[in-house]
């Protein structure tokens, strides 16, 4: 699928959703409280067929949080990045991770790297960080005097 | 006193503390290994006697068997590593109560009996014997009970069958 | 971090593999909840080796930034330092020249024989056969001369620099390599008929792990995993890089999705990479082996992902930049923390004997998971 | 002919000629267990080196190499290392039985050794049930494992030990089928009995198939018993890092080590006595010449050379096999091995009724 056709599957979906073309694939911004219903759809469509996440991140661009997820198709290998922006003081998103598996680790990783906290996740704990660790390791204000390495 | 005498002492001491510890202890484990113990100690004993055979199936059936059998179950089943409550003073007293008297019946048993002095000829029957008697037909043959205890195990064994049959399909 | 030692409600055992367990092969802590042998519950705990490169790199130059992600899969750290390499070309517009490629390629498939040479070895050891260990160590240990003769190093090489590779290979590196492809070619007959025909080892691994097409995709399951499942997740095929479009090569598709099948796929991965090395090798173009790029990198404001294929699966490197010298924001997306995720899937109703094997066949290593 | 016979007798000659019965007796007690340590000793360190010179050789290594010459002498350097470690005692284990158990299971080992000749009329105790003693008291270093396993208060530990249970019971009743396969032959129990009767040649030879069948499921049998890979559930070092004997260290490892050795070498010797002639010259029913140059060999270094080549063996499965699951392991013995050794035990009976051994 060309990124005209996904465009047009996509404003079908949903209409209010806006474009990015600059980068390599198609960006899709989606609002918070259509996320989960959106990608829901985009999952199960026949045409779109995004049956495969292969990334989920997050970026803070210090006013607020962009959620990132890349999402591919296995059949026919065309590729959407979907973008939701959060609240920075409160950010809070519906989970994905039973539409793709793969989101439970991811999400977890994103919980607790950025403090995103995803909705109905089913085991939101903290993965990586000791548990009476405070603070997001990859926001933009977190400083560590100790630990961090700064050149 | 001589060593053969000395040594029958040791085992015999040896017996009897096992014996205790395994219904003193309060961790049901250490039991277990106590009556172990004390049961490789009656196997001691045999071969002191020089009933090699009666040793080698003590310890085969007894040791390598049952307790082996009792520690798994206490594996699967109760919390091993925790120690019991203590027992109620009643049932206390009436154990040693039942102690003591069983105590007086062996001793009165034994000081009636008054051992006589057998020849002192060592006691060596050899093991084809036993073969031979355990599956003769004569007057003195084994073979009846011999089966009977066969059968017996033979349905103990199915029994175990089924009841692990049983279980299969929640495990997978 | 400690209070899941114990029993369950339900007198389920829980036993924590690792954080130092001969299994893991790295601190990986993993919590089994199990039923007598049946495991019936994984649940990994992560961040014993946690540096955090991602935030690390953001205060890096895009020159130095490659450095540190040898240090994430160290088994495939050519191919790490390959992703940022072709990130940074894709964001500045770079035109790699071809003897570069070409060496390039070379030094990927040779990392990826000695980091399936590990995986085999490691696995075999895993399910306690000690020899493995020791032949597949003496074919490494060629690859490894190799890498240290051209690259100075053995393990983290950083021999990727944006715009090709840091220095011309070695005099000796077209004889050496051509001298261990042949030599290969022998030992890999070799590791079948000691591993792969084994009785035993058959029947740990068939019909054990079953991973279905479908939950590899939705795990995010990729490289030898996934194919071993019937998805095609090959990056090399798929959105080929360098000069994968250029050469022949197989990717290795199977449907068994069991542990054996896994186990066939990397080692039908490991003749694949010998060809396509015999195809390169003797073809290196003359030219330049670095194109001309700045002193200082700065790559224009957007954002820019690369894909490429590891011994583990798919490493996506996304890179957010604002126009300076340092990236805004990457995230490295590692093969194996998907496929970790998947761990649980796969394991349960299986006993501790066959989590071994699982985790052998999904090829962990840890620092690419915990990065 | 040089024989160990002349030794032995000449020191109960001696002893009796100069103690009381009851001293020189004890004085023999004395001999008996310091040898028996002795060649505890010997074998422990010997047995080590030879694993680890074997599996150098497997694995195209050179091993031990630096202390002594070819490094005979590193497994004792390991064993002052070992013995200078402190002992440590976990604090949740059941502290009397964890410290129990590596005794257990060393007395047990050399309980074993009691029966079994080295060499023509060289034997501590010629008992008559020897190979059901055998039998009867390994069966009791089950316990030693269980007792570790458990009172050490440790998950892995008590896995293995629950493995290393199920499987040693299980592996007792085709051990101890395909060693009445034998004694069907032999009519005796007694080791020197055993032994006598294979003057004309070994039962491996004598007794055709049913003897190399139930030879073989010996060697499987005595792997497992033993814990040795491939069957080396009980500790399976990947998967409950070391099974039974995780928590100990120093000193009271090093004799669950040594008596892992030890077992090796008395299933062996066990096998060697069986089923090849235990000290008994090689050889052929009529000729005489070669019998008599056989007869040179001293009855020692047959019984040695015989229970080393299968320790060989045994050593050999290890570095090549990767290691079975717990419940294969169980399939193998109950739904094969045993079924297997039942009819072979019949077939031997047919064979020695109808005589058709040589």
């Amino acid at each position: 699928m060309t990124n005209e056709e996904i465009k047009i599957k996509i404003t079908e979906i949903l209409p209010a959703a806006t474009f990015d073309e600059t980068g390599e694939w198609l960006n899709v911004f989606v609002e918070a409280s259509a996320f989960r219903s959106f990608m829901e759809q985009i999952r199960s469509d026949k045409d779109l067929d995004l049956d495969y996440m292969f990334c989920l991140t997050c970026v803070d661009w210090k006013t607020h949080l962009t959620m990132v997820y890349h999402l591919s198709s296995t059949n026919t290998r065309h590729c959407v990045v979907v973008k939701v922006k959060l609240d920075r003081d409160k950010p809070e998103i519906e989970t994905v991770c039973d539409i793709w598996r793969t989101a439970e680790l991811h999400e977890r990783e994103v919980f607790e790297m950025f403090g995103v906290n995803f909705l109905h996740h089913p085991d939101l704990r903290l993965l990586i960080l000791p548990d009476d660790f405070i603070g997001y390791p990859l926001r933009k204000d977190f400083e560590d005097p100790i630990n961090m390495i700064k050149l | 006193m001589n060593a053969s005498v000395i040594i029958f002492y040791c085992i015999a001491a040896f017996i009897l503390l096992t014996g205790i510890v395994a219904v003193s202890s309060r961790k049901i484990f250490r039991s277990a290994i106590a009556l172990l113990f004390s049961l490789t100690g009656i196997a001691g004993l045999y071969f002191w006697m020089d009933v090699n055979f009666i040793a080698a199936v003590q310890i085969i059936v007894y040791v390598g068997g049952i307790v082996v059998l009792i520690i798994f179950s206490i594996f699967l089943t109760q919390k091993s590593g925790e120690e019991m409550p203590k027992p109620p003073t009643t049932r206390v007293v009436f154990s040693w109560l039942a102690v003591l008297a069983g105590l007086g019946l062996i001793y009165r048993l034994i000081s009636e009996y008054g051992f006589n002095k057998i020849s002192s000829q060592p006691f060596n029957v050899e093991v084809s014997e036993i073969g031979n008697q355990m599956l003769s037909t004569t007057e003195h043959g084994y073979v009846l009970p011999f089966e009977a205890v066969s059968m017996l195990l033979l349905a103990a064994m199915i029994g175990c069958i089924v009841i692990a049959l049983k279980s299969k399909p929640e495990t997978k | 971090m400690f209070e899941e030692i114990g029993t369950t409600a339900e007198g389920d055992l829980l036993i924590n593999v690792g954080p130092q367990h001969p299994a893991t092969h790295g601190v990986l802590h993993l919590v089994l909840t199990l039923n007598g042998e049946i495991i019936k519950k994984v649940e990994p705990h992560l961040g014993y080796i946690h540096r955090s490169i991602e935030k690390m790199c953001e205060s890096l130059s895009y020159r130095q930034f490659i450095y540190v992600t040898s240090r994430m899969d160290y088994l495939s750290a050519h191919i790490n330092n390959h992703a940022c390499a072709l990130v940074v070309e894709k964001g500045l517009q770079v035109e790699v020249p071809l003897r570069a490629q070409y060496i390039r390629v070379i030094m990927d498939e040779l990392t990826r024989i000695a980091s399936h040479e590990l995986w085999w070895s490691a696995m075999s050891m895993d399910l306690g056969a000690f020899t493995p260990y020791f032949l597949a160590f003496r074919e490494r240990e060629k690859i490894n001369e190799i890498m240290e003769e051209t690259c100075g190093a053995r393990l983290t090489m950083n021999y990727m620099v944006p715009g090709g590779v840091m220095a011309e290979p070695h005099p000796d590196f077209q004889k050496k390599v051509k001298a261990f492809v042949a030599d290969f070619k022998k030992t890999l007959h070799e590791y079948d008929e000691l591993i792969t025909g084994n009785i035993i080892f058959q029947n740990r691994m068939k019909g054990v792990g079953y991973l279905s097409p479908e939950d590899a995709i939705s795990y995010g399951c990729t490289g030898p995993v996934a194919r071993a499942s019937g998805v095609k997740s090959d990056i090399r095929k798929i959105a080929p890089y360098d000069v994968y479009d250029k050469v022949e090569f197989d990717e290795i598709i199977e449907t068994g999705g069991d542990c054996f099948t896994r186990y066939q796929v990397r080692i039908k991965e490991m003749s694949q990479s010998i060809r396509i090395i015999e195809q390169l090798i003797d073809n290196i173009p003359d030219g330049d082996f670095q194109a001309k790029t700045k002193a200082v990198l700065k790559l224009p404001k957007g954002e820019f992902y690369q894909r490429v294929e590891t011994a583990r699966g798919e490493l996506g490197v996304y890179i957010v930049s604002e126009g300076a010298a340092q990236p805004y924001r990457i995230k490295f997306r590692s093969p194996g923390f998907s496929n970790l995720s998947a761990l649980d899937h796969m394991v349960r109703g299986y006993k501790i004997g066959d989590f071994i094997a699982i985790m052998g066949t999904l090829d962990l290593v840890i620092p690419d998971i915990d990065r | 002919m040089f024989s160990l016979e002349g030794l032995t007798n000449f020191i109960h000659e001696w002893l009796n000629g100069h103690l009381p019965a009851t001293f020189a007796l004890l004085a023999e007690f004395v001999l008996v267990g310091v040898a028996a340590i002795g060649l505890f000793a010997v074998l422990g360190l010997g047995l080590v080196w030879m694993e680890r010179k074997v599996a150098a050789v497997i694995q195209i290594r050179l091993g031990p190499n630096r202390i002594g010459p070819k490094g005979i002498f590193q497994t004792s350097a390991d064993t002052v290392k070992l013995i200078m470690k402190e002992s440590l005692t976990p604090a949740n284990a059941d502290k009397f039985l964890f410290n129990l158990a590596p005794f257990v299971v060393i007395i047990v080992a050399m309980l074993i050794l009691v029966p079994i000749a080295f060499a023509k009329a060289f034997q501590i105790w010629d008992i008559n049930i020897g190979v059901l003693y055998v039998t009867a008291v390994s069966s009791l270093s089950v316990i030693g494992i269980l007792m570790a396993g458990w009172s050490s208060g440790n998950k892995y530990s008590l896995l293995g030990a629950m493995r290393s249970g199920a499987q040693i019971v299980s592996y007792e009743l085709s051990a101890g089928l395909s060693i009445i396969t034998i004694i069907v032959l032999t009519g005796s129990l007694k080791i020197s009995d055993i032994v006598a009767s294979q003057e004309n040649g070994w039962w491996i030879f004598k007794a055709h198939i049913p003897a190399i069948i139930a030879f073989v499921i010996f060697i499987i049998a005595a792997t497992a018993e033993t814990n040795r890979a491939p069957f080396d559930l009980a500790e399976a070092e990947s998967e409950l890092t070391a099974g039974f004997h995780t928590e100990y260290g120093g000193m009271k490892f090093a004799l669950f080590f040594l008596s892992e050795y030890i077992n090796i070498f008395i299933v062996c010797a066990i096998g060697a006595t069986l089923f090849l002639g235990g000290w008994m010259p090689f050889h052929v029913g009529h000729w005489a010449a070669f019998n008599h140059i056989m007869d040179y060999i001293p009855s020692s270094i047959w019984f040695f050379g015989k229970t080393i080549f299968l320790i060989f063996v045994i050593m050999w499965f290890r570095w090549t096999f990767p290691r079975l699951r717990v419940d294969q392991l169980l399939n193998l013995e109950w739904k094969y091995l045993l079924p297997i050794s039942m009819f072979n035990v019949l077939l031997m009976t047919l064979v020695a009724i109808m005589g058709w051994h040589f």
